[in-house]
C-alpha cells in the first residue's frame, strides 16, 4: 500500500457520513415484527370477495425502503407513537359537560383492542356505516356532553385514532361486508373502479395493476389502509384515511369528494375490507 | 375565390391566419384503429422540445410511466408503462400520434392519460388543486407539444 | 409557541464498568424553519428547538447546537461511556424560553 | 401481478461519501468557506463514483436520517447545502461520550449535498460528503 493511499484510509476511517435513504432499498421479503414482540402480517392470501382481482395483499410496509421499514419496527424511533401518546392522555382526559373522559365508560382500554380492525362498520341505532373518527364523535356529543365534536382531520382526532390504532396492533382486520353494510360497500367498490379526473385514473390503476412498480419515483403500494393513521417523512405528521384518499384523486387532476363524506365513508369500508387478513400497524411510518 | 373572402371566412373562426390550422381537440379526426395521419398543426414536430416535454413534470412527464434509455440523464423513469425504446420503429407517425392524443382509443383500458382530449371526464379537477374545474378544460398538452412529442418519439429506433 | 411538547428518551438501566451505552432521545415539537409562509403569504416565525444537551452525572456527553433544518420531532442517537452508577440529563433550549427536562438512571456494576 | 426484485436489491449503497483533508482551516470561521472549497473541488473528489449510487434512492422524502462518525474529534458541523438556510447542527463530544458518533433526522428541501465537517484535536480537519436525491414523485403530490 502507497502512502497516499494510507492517508486515504485512515481518513475514511476518521469521518464517514452516511444518508440512510442512500443505504437502502426496498426488502419486499421482509417481515414486521414491532419492538420484537407485536408480529405483523404484511403479506397474505387476498380475501375471497377480491375475486382474484389480486392474489396476495400486501400491506404498504412491504413497499417501503429499508429505514423507512426500521422506523416503524421499534415503537421509540416511530413519530406517529408521540401522537398515540397524546391520543392516550386525550383518552383520560375529561371533556364536555358531563365531566368525563373517554376513560370514563371505557375503563379498560383493552376493550377497545379489536375496533380499528372491525371499522368501519354497520351502526344500527344511526342506520348507517360508521368510521371510528364518527364513533369518536357521537361518544362526544351523545354521551360526553360535547356541543361540538372534534373535527375528522382535527389534530386531536388524529392523536386519539392513532391511539385507538396502536392498541389493536397485531389485530387481524375483518371487516364486515354483508348485510346491512352492503350497499355501502358497493357504493364504495364503484368509487374504487371509477376513473376520476382529467388524467382518467381510478384507485385500481395504480394500486390494483401497478403496484410493485414505480410511478416516476414513487413505488406503488396496494394503498391498504391498515396502517392509517400514519406518520408520513413526506410531511412529517400524523395523516388520516380521508385526508389521503383526498390527495390521490387530487392527484388525477380530479374535484375530491371532503373528508367524512358518504363517498369517502364508502371508499373506506371497501378499501378496509380489500385488507381483511392484515394486521393493524397504525400509526405506521410512511414516505 | 378572393383573398378578402378568405380572411372573412377565417375571422368567423379564428382571429389569425396561424391558429386556424391548428386543429381543436374535439376537432380531431382519427380513423378506427385511432390512428391521426394529419398534424394538428401544420408546423413539423420538433423532437428536441419534445424531448423536454417528455421529461418535464409540468408538462408530459412521460418518463414518470415509460423508460427511455435515450433520457437516461434524467433520473427515476417510472414502470406502469412499457418500455418507449424502439417506439419509433413499432409505430409509425399517424399511430404515434393517435397514442399520445388519446391512448384509449387504441388501447381501451390503458391506464395512460388522454393529453388532447377537454371533456368526458368524471369529476374533472382545476389542475391538481382538488377543485372542481371552473370552466372549459386546456387539453393536457398543445397542439404544438403533441406534434413535439411525436417528433421525438419517431427518432426512438433502437 | 410549541404546544405539546413531549421528550423521550430510551438509555439503558444497567451496564458494566466502562461500557459504551446508545442512547436515544426523541422530542415532539414543529421545528418551524421560519422560512415557510401562512395561507395569507407571511412569513411563520420560526421555532425551534435551539440546543440539546446530554449529560452524564454533570459531565457532557454531548451538545447539540440545532439549526432549523432539524427535522420535525428532532432526533438523536449517540453513545456514553460509563465508568460508575448515575444519571443522564437531557435538557432542550426552545426558541421561546422553554427548556423541556427529562433524565435516565444506570446502574453501573 | 407479483412483486419484482430489481437488479439494485442487495447492492451496498452505504456511504456515499467523498473525503478530503482541509488541514489549514480554521474552524468557526471558514465552514461556508470549506463548502464553497468542496464545490470549486468537486470536479476531483468523486461526484461521478456517487451519482450511479444516488440514483438508486428513489424514496420521496422530506425527513432523512443522517449519521455521522469521526472517531477523536472534538466536534463535527454538518450542512445541507441545498437548503435556504445550509446549517443543521453541530455535535460537540463531551469527556462522556462514547464515541464521536451521531444520528439525527433532518429535513431537505431538495436533492443535494450534504456535507461534515470535523474538527480534530491537532487542528486539522476533515470532510465528508454524501449527495441526497430527495426524489421527484409521480403524481402531483
Amino acid at each position: 500500500m502507497t502512502g497516499q493511499t494510507k492517508r486515504v484510509v485512515v481518513a475514511m476511517a476518521a469521518l464517514a457520513l452516511t444518508a440512510s435513504s442512500l443505504a437502502v432499498w426496498a426488502d419486499e421479503d421482509a417481515d414486521l415484527v414491532v419492538n420484537g414482540e407485536i408480529e405483523m402480517v404484511v403479506r397474505t392470501d387476498a380475501p375471497a370477495h377480491l375475486d382474484g382481482a389480486v392474489r396476495t395483499i400486501y400491506s404498504g410496509w412491504v413497499f417501503r425502503q429499508d429505514d423507512t421499514q426500521a422506523m416503524q419496527m421499534d415503537d421509540f424511533d416511530n413519530p406517529g407513537m408521540l401522537f398515540a401518546e397524546q391520543g392516550q392522555e386525550l383518552f383520560n382526559t375529561a371533556m364536555g359537560a358531563n365531566g368525563e373522559s373517554c376513560a370514563s365508560c371505557h375503563t379498560n382500554a383493552e376493550d377497545l383492542t379489536r375496533v380499528r380492525a372491525t371499522y368501519p362498520k354497520w351502526d344500527e341505532a344511526h342506520g348507517a356505516v360508521q368510521t371510528v373518527e364518527m364513533q369518536v364523535q357521537e361518544c362526544q356529543t351523545e354521551s360526553m356532553g360535547m356541543a361540538e365534536a372534534w373535527g375528522q382531520n382535527s389534530q386531536e382526532m388524529l392523536n386519539m385514532t392513532a391511539y385507538i390504532a396502536s392498541i389493536g396492533r397485531g389485530q387481524v382486520i375483518d371487516v364486515a361486508i354483508d348485510g346491512p353494510a352492503q350497499a355501502t360497500w358497493d357504493a364504495g367498490k364503484e368509487i374504487y373502479y371509477t376513473r376520476y379526473g382529467q388524467l382518467e385514473l381510478s384507485c385500481a390503476n395504480c394500486h390494483e395493476q401497478n403496484y410493485g412498480n414505480y410511478i416516476r419515483a414513487d413505488h406503488l403500494s396496494q394503498g391498504q389502509i391498515n396502517g392509517f393513521p400514519t406518520y408520513r417523512l413526506k410531511n412529517a405528521r400524523l395523516n388520516g384515511t380521508h385526508n389521503r384518499f383526498r390527495g390521490c384523486i387530487r392527484d388525477t387532476r380530479g374535484e375530491t369528494f371532503a373528508i367524512g363524506s358518504d363517498e369517502f365513508i364508502a371508499l373506506e369500508l371497501y378499501v378496509a375490507s380489500r385488507g381483511n387478513g392484515l394486521t393493524v400497524e397504525g400509526p405506521s411510518v410512511r414516505n | 375565390m378572393t383573398r378578402q373572402l378568405i380572411l372573412a371566412t377565417l375571422l368567423g373562426v379564428s382571429a389569425s391566419v396561424a391558429h386556424a390550422e391548428v386543429v381543436s381537440p374535439t376537432a380531431v379526426v382519427a380513423n378506427e384503429y385511432g390512428e391521426i395521419s394529419t398534424s394538428l398543426t401544420g408546423v413539423a414536430g420538433d423532437p428536441v422540445r419534445g424531448a423536454e416535454v417528455m421529461t418535464s413534470r409540468s408538462l408530459g412527464n412521460c418518463i414518470a410511466c415509460h423508460q427511455v434509455t435515450a433520457l437516461e440523464e434524467f433520473p427515476f423513469h417510472g414502470e406502469v408503462g412499457p418500455s418507449l425504446d424502439g417506439a419509433g420503429a413499432r409505430w409509425d407517425e399517424a399511430a404515434m400520434r393517435g397514442i399520445v392524443v388519446n391512448a384509449k382509443a387504441i388501447f381501451p383500458e390503458s391506464v395512460m392519460p388522454s393529453f388532447y382530449k377537454v371533456d368526458g371526464f368524471t369529476r374533472p379537477g382545476d389542475a391538481f388543486t382538488g377543485k372542481a374545474a371552473p370552466g372549459a378544460l386546456d387539453p393536457l398538452l398543445t397542439a404544438q407539444d403533441i406534434e413535439d412529442v411525436v417528433a421525438y418519439l419517431l427518432t426512438l429506433t433502437d | 409557541m410549541a404546544e405539546n411538547v413531549t421528550p423521550r428518551v430510551r438509555a439503558p438501566r444497567e451496564a458494566s464498568v466502562g461500557e459504551v451505552v446508545s442512547v436515544r432521545t426523541l422530542i415532539s415539537h414543529p421545528m418551524e424553519s421560519g422560512m415557510r409562509r401562512d395561507g395569507d403569504g407571511n412569513v411563520i416565525p420560526r421555532s425551534i428547538i435551539n440546543r440539546f444537551v446530554c449529560t452524564f452525572n454533570g459531565e457532557v456527553v454531548v451538545d447539540v447546537t440545532m439549526e432549523p433544518s432539524i427535522a420535525t420531532n428532532p432526533y438523536f442517537q449517540f453513545e456514553a461511556k460509563v465508568m460508575e452508577s448515575g444519571t443522564f440529563n437531557f435538557t432542550w433550549y426552545d426558541d421561546d424560553g422553554s427548556v423541556y427536562e427529562d433524565s435516565s438512571d444506570i446502574t453501573v456494576s | 401481478m407479483s412483486l419484482t426484485r430489481r437488479e439494485f436489491v442487495g447492492t451496498s449503497l452505504t456511504s456515499a461519501a467523498a473525503f478530503a483533508a482541509l488541514p489549514s482551516l480554521s474552524f468557526a470561521a471558514t465552514a461556508d468557506e470549506a463548502i464553497a472549497a468542496y464545490y470549486r473541488r468537486r470536479g476531483h473528489i468523486g461526484c461521478r463514483d456517487h451519482l450511479d449510487r444516488a440514483r438508486n434512492c428513489r424514496e420521496r422524502l422530506n425527513t432523512v436520517q443522517i449519521e455521522v462518525s469521526a472517531p477523536g474529534a472534538e466536534e463535527i458541523i454538518m450542512f445541507a447545502a441545498g437548503n435556504p438556510n445550509p446549517n443543521v447542527a453541530t455535535f460537540k463530544f463531551g469527556p462522556m461520550s462514547g464515541s464521536q458518533a451521531a444520528t439525527t433526522r433532518i429535513r431537505l428541501a431538495s436533492e443535494q449535498d450534504v456535507v461534515a465537517i470535523a474538527k480534530m484535536p491537532d487542528g486539522s480537519f476533515l470532510k465528508a460528503v454524501s449527495n441526497v436525491k430527495v426524489t421527484i414523485g409521480g403524481c402531483g403530490g
